[in-house]
C-alpha cells in the first residue's frame, strides 16, 4: 500500500440554519491511498455527501462549520489560502456531481466549459484547450466530439451530461475523483456505463477514487474499500467483499439484508383468470417544446396487454420508456391519443362509464413529497376521496385505515411534512386503498426511498393485496424490486413493450436483447460477480 | 424532520422567523400604530377637542396667501399638529381621519386584487389552452396598461352618489388585479402536476373542488406574501389618485388629497407638506418591511416569484 | 416560427381592438363632452352645439362612430376642415380636431422625446440597478447590503413626483449646475439633448431601479446556491469568473422579461416625470389628450401602448430564447 | 379631472429654492423704459399648453384673445394699452375710430385706416374682415363668444362661408375700406365687441379652414416664423406692419420664442430665478398662486417684478330664487348674513388674491362699480342674524341645501370654496352637502336648468369691461336658457331690470352706460338673488429683464406688445 493521498481526520461539519445546528458529520476518520477506490456508503442523512464536498473545501464560504483535518495530495484543505485551495480544485482533486442536469451551466456550451476548467490551471491558449476539450469528450464516448463540443447541456442526455463532466475532470488528469451518488439519476444501462467508464479511467490513470453511493451494489462493483455511514459516523469500514459479504456491525447487516436481489426468485402465485384490464393498442402523444418549436413526442405507441384479475403485473423501462403514460392511462389520468382500454368490460373513454367505475382505479404515485398536499392533514388527504364518493369518512374511518398502513391514528391531524419518505407513502397507500378499489397502480413506489423502507413498503403493498384481493399494476425501473412483488413482467422500452411474461421465467431466460442488457446492467452485492458483469458487458457493447 | 405539533404547517416556524426579523417586527409596530390611529380616530380628535370641518380665519396670514400663524404651521396645545394654510383646520384631525380613509381604500383593494387576481390566476391554470390564453394576455394588459388613464375616465363616469372611498377601493382593486393573476397562475400550474391533484382525480372530485380544495390553500403563500407587498401600492395609487382630484370629497380628508394641496407649500409651511408625507412614507415603508418579513418568512426561496411567474 | 408569427399578430391584433373599444366606451361614458368643451366656454347655444357634434361625428351612435374608426384603420378616413378635405391614410389612428392633425403624425412628432427619456433612464436603472443588487448580493449581510435595503425600500416609498421636484430644486435652483431641462432633438445637438435629459433620466431610472436591485440581488442568490456554480468551483474556476460570468448570467436572464414590461409600461411612469420636467413628449400628450377629451389622441395613445406592449412582449420572449438555450430548441 | 394638481405641487418645492437663487439681482433692468428706443431682443415666453386652445381668430375666445393673438390679429378696434382704469377703455386699430353709431345704436360703421397691409403685403379690406367674422360661424371653428351670431340681423342661423358663401347680409362693405354692421336690437358696447379676433382680417384665398391656425396670416406686428402646437411657437417681425399704422402697439423685441409644456411651478420659478435668457422671459397663462406668496415679503427684489391686476371676476353662490326654499327672500337673506367672507377669501388665496364681494360688479370702474352692502354680515358672518331671518321663514330648526362645486381646486370654485361655505353655513343653522362634479362638465351641468344643483358655487368674467357683459348673462330674464348654456341660475326676472338692460344698451357713452350699470347692479343686488362671494385678482412674475410690464384693468395681466427685453 502506497502513502495516502486522502488523508481524513475527526471530520466534524456543522450546519448552521435559523439558529439550529446540525451535526451533519460527527468525528469521521479515513485514509485513501494512492489509486485505491474507497466507497462512502450510507442512507439519506448519514453524511456522505458532506464529506465528499469538504474534501474540495465546497463549505467554505457558506453556513457549515468543518473541524478536523482533511489533508488532500499534502495542502491541509481546512487551513489553506483560497488560492491555494483553488488550485487543489479539479486539477488535483476532481469531483462528479448527483445531478448531471443541473451541475453544468446551462447558458454555456459544453465545451467552454471544460476549456474554462482547463485553463483555469493550464497556461494554454483557447484553441489548445478547445483540442484537448474534444479529445477528453471523445474519450468519455461522447459520440462526434468535434461537432458536440459546441454543444448546450440540455442537448445532452442524462448520461452524455454525467460523461462530460468526467471529460471535465479527465482533461486536468487529477490524481484523486470524487464522485458524488454519480449515477443516481441515471438509467440502469446508463449507470453501469458510466460505472464502467470511470472504472476505465482509473486503469488508464492510476487516480484514486471515492465512490460516494447510497447503492450498496454500485459500491461493490467500483471500490477496493467501504466506509459504512450512519448518522454522520463511521459504523464500518473494510474490503468491500468484507464489509458486504460478512457485515460485522448491525446496521450494515440490516442494510445489506434489505437490497432487493435481482437474482432470488419469488413465490409466483398462479395466475389464471380473465383479464380486468385490456389495453389495446394504446398510443399517447405529448406536444411538447416553447413556443418557438413544438415538437410531437410519442409517449406510448401501441401497446396492447392485458391484466388478469388478481395478478400483479410488474412494468419495468428505463425512463422515457413510457411507463408511466402508460399507467396513468390505465387509470384514465391521460386520455389515450388512440386506441382503447377497458377495466371490467367498460371503455374508459366514455365518461359516464368511467364515473362507475373511478373508485376501482386507484393510484399511489412516486414522490411522495408531491402526492400529498402539504397544505392539509393527512386526515384530510384520506378522507376526501371518501367524501367525494359518499362513503363514510369519519374519523374513526381514517384512524382505521391509518392503522391499516401501519401509523399511528393519532397522527390524523398532523400535517405531512412532519412524517418521512416512507411514512408518507404509506399515507398514499391508505388514501388509495380507502376507495377498496379492485385495482392498484403503483408508479415507482419505493424510488424515492431508502433501503430499507423499501422493503418495508413492499411488504404493505403484498399484505394489502392479499387482503383486499387487489390486482396490482407495479411500474419501477428497479428491475430487482419489480421481481420481488410481480407475478408476470412487461418490459418497456420507447414506448413499447418489448417483452411479456411470467417473472421468472422472464429473468431467468430473457429473450428479447433489451431485456438481456437491462439485466447485465444490474449492479450485484457481490464484488466477484460485479467483475464477472462489467466483463459481460463488455462482449455485449462492443 | 420537525417535531412538534402545531395548528397550521409551519405557523410557528413563521411566527419565529418573522420574530427574528427585526425590520419587520419595526414595521409591524409601526403598521400596528397607524392602524389603531385610523380606528381611534374619532376618539382621538376628540380628545384633542377639534374636528375636519372648522374653519380657523384667525389661525392664518390671509395676507400672505394664508400661511398659518405660529412657527411649525400653528402647532400648539389646541392643535397638536398645527393647521392647515389658507382654511386654519386642524391638521390632526384630517390626517387621523386620512389614516382611515388611506388604510380603508388600500386594504378593500388589497382585497378585490386578491379576489380577482386568484379567481383569474386559478381559471388560467386549470382551464383549456385558449381560456389560458386569452386571460394571459389580459394580464399582461392589466400589468402595463397606463391605469391611471382609466382611474381617471372611471371615477368620473360614476355618480356623486356612490361612497367614494368604496369606489377608489374598487377603481384601484379593478384594475389591479395582473400580478396576482400572474403569480396565481404561476402557481396553479405548478400544483395542477403535483400528484395530490391527480390523486384527487382519481377519488373523481371535480374541477372546482379540486380548485378550492388541493390547489387554493397553496396558493395562499404567494398570494400573502404579494398581498403584504400590494397594500403599500394602493396607498400610493389612493394618494395619487385623490392627488390628480378623483379621490375623496371634501370635506373629508385623505393624505393623498393632503399631499396634493401640501405640496405647493413646501417653502411657506413646510409642516403642512411634511405631515402627510411621514405619514405615507411611514405607511409604505411599515407595510412593506411587514410584507418583505412575511415573504421570508413564509418562503425564503419565492424571492423572484412575484415578477418570474409566467 | 410562422405559426408562431401567425399566433402572435392575430393575439396583438384581438388585444389592440378590445383595448380601443374599451376607451371608445368608458369615453363615451364620460360625463365631459368634447363637443361643449370645443363650443367654448360661455352660451353655446343647442343648435350650435348640435352642430359641432355633427361636425365631430359625435352625434352618431357609439357602435357607428367605432365602425368608422376600424374602417379608418384599416382604409384611411377622410377629415373635413372646413374648406377643404384632409385626407388620413390608413393606418389611420384617427384625427384631432384639438391638433388639427392626423393622431399618428402627433404621435410620429413627440415619440422621440419619450423615446429618448425612456431609453436613457433603461441605460441607468438597469445598468445600476443590477450592479447594486449583484454587489449587494456578495456583500450578504454586511453593511453594504443593508444600506442598499434600506434605499431600495425608501426608493419604494418616495412617488416620482417628489425625486424629481427635489432634483430640480438641488440641481437647477440650489446649486444651479444646470439650466431647466428643455426639449432639444438629438438631430439638432446631441450634446445639449443629452444635457438637458441627463436629469429625468436620473430621476427616473432612481424610481424604476428598486425592483431591479431587489430582483438581480434575489436572482444573484439564488443562481449562486445552483449547482453548476458549485461545479464551476469544485474545477478551480477563479472567483472572479464564476460570479462575472456562471452566476450573472443566470441572475439576470429574468430581468429580461421584468425590463421588457417596464419599457412597455414606460408612458405610465413617464407621465409624470415629462409634466415635472416638462419634456413636450407622449406622457404630458396623454395628460393633455385626457384633460381635453380629445378621444381621438387618447384612443391612438392606447392603441400604441398596446402596440408597444405587444412588440415588447414578443421581443422579450425572443431575447430570453436567445440567452437561455433551453428555452428554444433550433 | 385636473392635471393641474400634479403640475402645481412643483410650485412650493421650486419655489423653497429661490432665495438663494437670486440675492442681488435687478440691476440689469436698472436703465429706464424708453418707447422710442425699445426695439431689439428676443422675448421668451414660457407657458403651460396651448393645445386646446386654437390659434385661430374665429376660435378664439374674447377675453381668451389677450396676449400672442393680439400680436398677430389687429382688429377694428382694440383695447387702450395703457396702465390701470385708463386701460380699459377702446381704442380704434384697424379702423379710424371706435365706430359711428346710428341713432338707437343699430347700425355701426367703421372705415379702415390707410396702409394696411397682412404679412404677405397684400392690401387689408374690408372684405377680409366680413369674411373673418363669417368664419367664425362655421361649425368646422367652434370656440368664440355668441354675442355676432345673437346680434347680427338674421345671422342666427348663418353656417358659415362653407356651406353659404354668399355671406352675412347684415354686414355691408361697400367698398375695400368701409365696413357695416347691421344689428337686431341696440348695442351701445358693439366698440368693444369689435375688439374681439372675430374682427381681424382672413385674406379668403389662404384660408383652410381648421388648419388655418396652422399658419394664420398676420395683420400685427408679427408673423409666425414657426410653430409646433403644444410645443413650441417663434415669432418674428412682420415687415409688412409698421407703428405708423398702428399707433397702439409698441412691438418692442425683434423676436418672440414662446415655449408650451411646462409645469406652471417651473414657469414661476425659471421666472423667478432668471438666469440667462430666462431673465428675459415673461408668461402668459401663469400666475403666481397663494403658496408662493409668502416669499415675496422675503424677496423685495422679486416683489417689484411682480404684476399685479385684477381681471373683473365675481364668484359667488347660485340658486334658483324660483324654487323652495329660495323663492323666499328671507332664506336668500339669510344665506347673504351667514356667509363668512374671510374665510371664504382665505379658501380662495387669502386677501392678496381675493376681496370679498358685496356687489356683483367688481370694483372697477369702467363697469361701473358702486360700493354697497345691504346684508352687512360682518367679517365673519352673522349667525344670529341668519337664524333669526330663517325663523322668521319658518325654518327655526335650520335648512339643509345642496351645494355643487368643481371637483378640482384650479378655479376658485372647487372644494376649498365650497368646505369654506359649509363650515360658515354650519354654524347658522344652514347643512350643507357637497356635490362634486368633474371639473370638465361643470359648466356643462350648472348652465343646463334641467341639471342644475340645488345651489353651486360659480365664476364669473368680463367679456369686456363694461356692465353689459357681466349682468346681462346672468340677470336678463329673457337671457334665461332652458335648454342649457343658460347663466342666469338665479332663474332672475324682473321686468324693471330687464327694461333698465334695453334701456342702457342704447347708450353709446360708456361713462354714462357704467353709471347706470351700477344702479342695475345695486337693484338686483337688493333682491339677494345670489350672495356673492368675492373677486380675484391676479399676480403675475415677469423676467428681471422685462421692461413695461404694466397692468391694465381690462386684462388684469400685462401686455406683451408693450414689453421689452433691451
Amino acid at each position: 500500500m502506497s502513502e495516502s493521498v486522502v488523508s481524513v481526520r475527526d471530520l466534524v461539519i456543522d450546519f448552521h440554519t435559523e439558529g439550529d445546528t446540525v451535526r451533519a458529520v460527527d468525528g469521521l476518520s479515513f485514509d485513501l491511498a494512492a489509486g485505491r477506490a474507497l466507497g462512502i456508503v450510507g442512507e439519506s442523512g448519514s453524511g456522505k455527501s458532506a464529506t465528499a464536498l469538504s474534501l474540495l473545501g465546497l463549505h467554505r464560504g457558506g453556513n457549515a462549520d468543518v473541524t478536523g483535518s482533511i489533508d488532500v495530495l499534502g495542502t491541509d484543505v481546512l487551513a489553506a489560502s483560497n488560492e491555494q485551495v483553488r488550485q487543489l480544485r479539479g486539477n488535483r482533486i476532481a469531483m462528479v456531481f448527483q445531478d448531471p442536469l443541473s451541475a453544468l451551466d446551462p447558458f454555456f456550451k459544453v465545451g467552454d466549459q471544460i476549456v474554462e476548467a482547463y485553463r483555469a490551471h493550464n497556461k494554454v491558449d483557447r484553441r489548445a484547450a478547445r483540442k484537448r476539450a474534444i479529445e477528453v469528450l471523445d474519450r468519455v464516448g461522447i459520440p462526434d466530439a468535434a461537432r458536440r463540443v459546441d454543444a448546450y447541456p440540455h442537448e445532452f442526455s442524462g448520461g452524455m451530461r454525467q460523461r462530460a463532466l468526467i471529460a471535465m475532470a479527465l482533461a486536468l488528469s487529477p490524481e484523486v475523483l470524487v464522485a458524488d451518488e454519480p449515477t443516481t439519476a441515471l438509467d440502469v444501462t446508463v449507470q453501469a456505463q458510466i460505472l464502467d467508464l470511470i472504472h476505465d479511467l482509473r486503469a488508464e490513470t492510476g487516480m484514486a477514487l471515492i465512490l460516494v453511493t447510497h447503492d450498496l451494489a454500485v459500491a461493490a462493483g467500483n471500490v477496493d474499500d467501504v466506509l459504512v455511514m450512519q448518522r454522520g459516523k463511521a459504523v464500518e469500514h473494510g474490503p468491500a467483499a468484507d464489509v458486504l459479504g460478512a457485515p460485522s456491525a448491525v446496521y450494515t447487516r440490516e442494510l445489506v439484508a434489505a437490497v432487493p436481489r435481482l437474482e432470488q426468485p419469488r413465490e409466483s402465485k398462479v395466475v389464471g383468470g380473465e383479464p380486468l384490464v385490456r389495453v389495446d393498442d394504446v398510443h399517447q402523444v405529448f406536444t411538447v417544446g416553447s413556443f418557438l418549436n413544438r415538437t410531437k413526442v410519442h409517449a406510448v405507441e401501441g401497446v396492447t396487454l392485458d391484466v388478469l384479475r388478481g395478478e400483479a403485473l410488474g412494468i419495468v423501462g428505463e425512463s422515457g420508456s413510457g411507463k408511466t403514460t402508460l399507467a396513468r392511462m390505465i387509470v384514465r389520468l391521460l386520455r389515450p391519443t388512440s386506441g382503447r382500454i377497458r377495466f371490467d368490460g367498460r371503455d374508459l373513454a366514455d365518461d359516464r362509464a368511467l364515473r362507475e367505475v373511478r373508485r376501482e382505479l386507484q393510484m399511489v404515485f412516486q414522490d411522495p413529497v408531491s402526492s400529498l398536499n402539504p397544505r392539509r392533514t393527512i386526515g384530510e388527504s384520506i378522507a376526501d376521496p371518501l367524501r367525494v364518493q359518499g362513503e363514510d369518512a369519519s374519523r374513526q374511518r381514517v384512524r382505521e385505515l391509518l392503522a391499516l398502513v401501519g401509523l399511528d391514528p393519532d397522527r390524523i391531524d398532523r400535517y405531512p411534512h412532519e412524517f418521512s419518505g416512507g411514512q408518507r407513502q404509506r399515507i398514499g397507500i391508505a388514501r388509495a386503498i380507502g376507495l377498496r378499489p379492485r385495482l392498484l397502480v403503483c408508479d415507482e413506489p419505493v424510488s424515492a426511498l431508502d433501503v430499507s423502507t423499501q422493503a418495508q413498503i413492499i411488504r404493505l403493498l403484498a399484505s394489502l393485496r392479499s387482503e383486499f384481493d387487489l390486482t396490482l399494476i407495479f411500474v419501477a425501473h428497479d428491475l430487482a424490486v419489480v421481481r420481488q412483488v410481480s407475478d408476470r413482467v412487461a418490459v418497456m422500452s420507447k414506448g413499447a413493450v418489448v417483452e411479456l411474461g411470467e417473472t421468472d421465467a422472464l429473468y431467468d431466460n430473457p429473450t428479447h436483447p433489451y431485456t438481456k442488457s437491462l439485466l447485465a446492467a444490474v449492479p450485484v452485492l457481490d464484488p466477484e460477480l460485479a467483475r464477472q458483469r462489467r466483463l459481460e458487458r463488455g462482449l455485449l457493447t462492443p | 424532520m420537525t417535531a412538534p405539533s402545531e395548528a397550521r404547517p409551519g405557523f410557528r416556524v413563521f411566527a419565529g422567523r418573522f420574530r427574528t426579523d427585526r425590520a419587520a417586527v419595526f414595521g409591524a409596530v409601526v403598521a400596528g400604530l397607524l392602524v389603531l390611529l385610523a380606528v381611534f380616530a374619532p376618539v382621538l380628535t376628540a380628545i384633542e377637542g377639534q374636528d375636519i370641518a372648522s374653519f380657523h380665519s384667525d389661525l392664518v396670514d390671509s395676507a400672505r396667501g394664508g400661511v398659518p400663524l405660529g412657527p411649525l404651521g400653528g402647532i400648539s396645545g389646541q392643535h397638536w399638529l398645527g393647521v392647515e394654510p389658507q382654511t386654519g383646520r386642524d391638521l390632526f384631525a384630517r390626517i387621523a381621519q386620512g389614516a382611515q380613509i388611506s388604510l380603508l381604500v388600500a386594504v378593500c383593494a388589497t382585497v378585490v386584487q386578491v379576489f380577482l387576481g386568484v379567481t383569474v390566476g386559478l381559471a388560467a391554470g386549470l382551464g383549456s389552452k385558449l381560456v389560458d390564453t386569452v386571460l394571459t394576455r389580459l394580464a399582461d394588459i392589466a400589468l402595463a396598461f397606463p391605469v391611471i388613464i382609466f382611474s381617471l375616465a372611471l371615477l368620473t363616469i360614476v355618480p356623486d352618489a356612490f361612497p367614494r372611498p368604496l369606489l377608489l377601493a374598487l377603481v384601484i382593486g379593478v384594475l389591479g388585479w395582473g400580478g396576482t393573476a400572474r403569480i396565481s397562475r404561476a402557481q396553479t400550474l405548478s400544483l395542477r402536476t403535483r400528484d395530490f391533484v391527480a390523486a384527487a382525480r382519481l377519488s373523481g372530485a371535480g374541477g372546482f373542488r379540486i380548485a378550492r380544495r388541493e390547489i387554493l390553500p397553496g396558493l395562499a403563500a404567494p398570494v400573502i406574501t404579494y398581498a403584504a407587498l400590494l397594500l403599500p401600492t394602493n396607498v400610493i395609487t389612493e394618494a395619487a389618485l385623490s392627488f390628480v382630484g378623483v379621490g375623496v370629497r371634501p370635506p373629508t380628508s385623505s393624505w393623498g388629497q393632503m399631499l396634493s394641496t401640501a405640496t405647493t407649500w413646501f417653502r411657506s409651511d413646510v409642516m403642512y407638506v411634511l405631515i402627510p408625507a411621514v405619514m405615507v412614507f411611514l405607511t409604505v415603508l411599515s407595510f412593506t418591511l411587514v410584507g418583505e418579513g412575511v415573504r421570508v418568512a413564509l418562503d425564503p426561496r419565492t424571492t423572484r416569484l412575484t415578477r418570474k411567474a409566467g | 416560427m410562422l405559426g408562431y408569427a401567425v399566433r402572435r399578430v392575430s393575439g396583438a391584433v384581438a388585444v389592440l381592438l378590445i383595448m380601443s373599444a374599451v376607451v371608445y366606451v368608458l369615453f363615451f361614458l364620460m360625463p365631459a363632452n368634447p363637443a361643449q368643451l370645443v363650443c367654448g366656454i360661455k352660451a353655446c347655444t343647442p343648435d350650435r352645439l348640435a352642430l359641432i357634434s355633427h361636425s365631430l361625428g359625435l352625434d352618431e351612435p357609439l357602435y357607428l362612430q367605432y365602425w368608422h374608426f376600424l374602417v379608418g384603420l384599416f382604409a384611411g378616413r377622410d377629415y373635413s376642415t372646413g374648406p377643404s378635405i384632409v385626407h388620413c391614410a390608413a393606418p389611420c389612428l384617427g384625427y384631432s380636431f384639438q391638433y388639427t392633425e392626423p393622431v399618428l403624425q402627433i404621435i410620429g412628432e413627440r415619440l422621440p422625446v419619450s423615446g429618448s427619456l425612456v431609453i436613457g433612464a433603461a441605460i441607468l436603472w438597469l445598468s445600476l440597478g443590477i450592479g447594486i443588487g449583484v454587489l449587494s448580493a456578495l456583500r450578504r449581510g454586511r453593511w453594504l447590503d443593508h444600506v442598499v435595503n434600506a434605499i431600495v425600500l425608501g426608493g419604494l416609498a418616495v412617488p416620482i413626483f417628489i425625486t424629481g421636484l427635489m432634483a430640480l430644486m438641488i440641481v437647477c435652483v440650489w446649486l444651479q449646475w444646470m439650466p431647466f431641462p428643455t426639449w432639444v432633438p438629438f438631430d439638432e445637438d446631441p450634446v445639449l439633448w443629452a444635457q438637458n435629459l441627463v436629469l429625468p433620466w436620473i430621476v427616473l431610472a432612481l424610481t424604476t431601479m428598486p425592483v431591479y436591485v431587489r430582483m438581480s440581488r434575489a436572482g444573484m442568490l439564488e443562481t449562486l446556491a445552483e449547482d453548476h456554480i458549485r461545479t464551476a468551483r469544485a474545477y478551480g474556476l477563479p472567483e472572479r469568473q464564476v460570479i462575472g460570468r456562471h452566476a450573472l448570467r443566470g441572475a439576470l436572464s429574468p430581468l429580461i422579461t421584468l425590463a421588457a414590461l417596464d419599457i412597455a409600461g414606460i408612458l405610465t411612469s413617464s407621465v409624470l416625470t415629462e409634466t415635472v420636467f416638462g419634456l413636450p413628449g407622449l406622457g404630458q400628450m396623454t395628460v393633455q389628450a385626457v384633460r381635453n377629451v380629445d378621444l381621438p389622441v387618447v384612443v391612438g395613445l392606447v392603441l400604441l401602448i398596446g402596440f408597444v406592449i405587444v412588440v415588447c412582449n414578443t421581443i422579450a420572449d425572443l431575447l430570453y430564447a436567445a440567452v437561455d438555450k433551453r428555452v428554444s430548441v433550433q | 379631472m385636473t392635471w393641474r394638481g400634479s403640475s402645481l405641487l412643483v410650485a412650493g418645492l421650486l419655489l423653497a429654492g429661490t432665495l438663494t437663487a437670486c440675492g442681488g439681482g435687478a440691476q440689469s433692468a436698472s436703465t429706464a423704459f424708453d418707447a422710442n428706443n425699445c426695439q431689439g431682443g428676443t422675448l421668451d415666453v414660457l407657458n403651460q399648453d396651448d393645445a386646446a386652445s386654437h390659434l385661430d381668430p374665429a376660435r378664439l375666445y374674447t377675453s381668451g384673445g389677450g396676449n400672442i393673438p393680439s400680436l398677430l390679429f389687429r382688429t377694428l378696434t382694440t383695447r387702450t394699452r395703457k396702465a390701470g382704469a385708463d386701460g380699459a377703455k377702446v381704442a380704434p386699430d384697424l379702423a379710424t375710430d371706435t365706430g359711428e353709431p346710428n341713432a338707437d345704436a343699430t347700425v355701426w360703421t367703421y372705415h379702415l385706416r390707410d396702409g394696411l397691409k397682412f404679412e404677405d403685403g397684400t392690401a387689408i379690406t374690408a372684405q377680409d374682415v366680413k369674411y373673418g367674422i363669417e368664419r367664425g360661424f362655421a361649425a368646422e371653428l367652434p370656440g368664440g363668444a355668441p354675442y355676432l351670431h345673437d346680434w347680427l340681423v338674421g345671422a342666427q342661423n348663418y353656417p358659415g362661408p362653407y356651406k353659404d358663401p354668399n355671406g352675412i347680409a347684415a354686414i355691408e362693405t361697400p367698398d375695400a375700406k368701409t365696413i357695416v354692421f347691421h344689428l337686431n336690437s341696440p348695442h351701445g358696447d358693439f366698440p368693444y365687441l369689435a375688439t374681439a379676433t372675430q374682427f381681424a382680417p382672413v385674406p379668403k384665398a389662404q384660408d383652410k379652414g381648421a388648419d388655418y391656425e396652422k399658419h394664420p396670416i398676420s395683420s400685427g406686428p408679427y408673423k409666425i416664423e414657426s410653430y409646433d402646437k403644444g410645443k413650441s411657437m417663434v415669432l418674428v417681425r412682420n415687415t409688412n406692419w409698421s407703428r405708423a399704422v398702428d399707433p397702439n402697439r409698441l412691438a418692442c423685441p425683434d423676436r418672440i420664442e414662446a415655449t408650451y409644456g411646462l409645469d406652471p411651478a417651473v414657469i414661476n420659478q425659471r421666472l423667478t430665478t432668471g438666469t440667462g435668457k430666462d431673465g428675459d422671459a415673461v408668461t402668459t397663462d401663469t400666475d403666481l398662486g397663494p403658496s408662493e406668496l409668502a416669499q415675496l415679503d422675503n424677496n423685495p427684489d422679486l416683489a417689484k417684478r411682480v404684476a399685479k391686476g385684477g381681471f373683473p371676476y365675481t364668484y359667488y353662490i347660485a340658486f334658483d330664487n324660483t324654487k323652495a326654499p329660495f323663492n323666499d327672500i328671507r332664506v336668500r337673506q339669510a344665506l347673504s348674513y351667514a356667509i363668512d367672507r374671510t374665510s371664504v377669501v382665505n379658501a380662495a388665496g387669502g386677501s392678496s388674491l381675493a376681496y370679498p364681494a358685496t356687489t356683483f360688479l367688481p370694483d372697477n370702474k369702467n363697469m361701473g362699480y358702486q360700493a354697497f352692502d345691504f346684508f352687512p354680515a360682518g367679517k365673519n358672518g352673522d349667525p344670529a342674524k341668519a337664524k333669526q331671518l330663517l325663523a322668521e321663514a319658518g325654518f327655526s330648526n335650520g335648512i339643509t341645501i345642496t351645494l355643487a362645486h368643481r371637483s378640482a381646486d384650479f378655479n376658485q370654485d372647487g372644494p376649498k370654496v365650497a368646505t369654506a361655505v359649509q363650515d360658515a353655513f354650519q354654524k347658522a343653522g344652514i347643512t350643507v352637502k357637497l356635490q362634486s362634479i368633474d371639473s370638465d362638465s361643470y359648466t356643462t351641468t350648472v348652465s343646463n336648468p334641467a341639471t342644475q344643483p340645488q345651489a353651486s358655487v360659480e365664476g364669473w368674467g368680463a367679456d369686456w369691461p363694461s356692465g353689459g357683459p357681466f349682468i346681462i348673462p346672468i340677470f336678463d330674464g329673457r337671457q334665461y336658457l332652458a335648454g342649457g348654456g343658460n347663466f342666469n341660475t338665479a332663474h332672475f326676472n324682473d321686468p324693471k331690470v330687464n327694461a333698465d338692460i334695453d334701456a342702457i344698451n342704447k347708450i353709446t357713452d360708456p361713462d354714462q352706460a357704467a353709471q347706470r350699470w351700477g344702479q342695475v347692479d345695486s337693484e338686483i343686488m337688493k333682491q339677494a338673488p345670489l350672495v356673492p362671494l368675492f373677486h380675484t385678482t391676479q399676480l403675475r412674475l415677469y423676467g428681471k429683464n422685462v421692461k413695461n410690464a404694466f397692468v391694465s384693468d381690462w386684462t388684469g395681466v400685462y401686455d406683451l406688445s408693450q414689453v421689452s427685453v433691451k
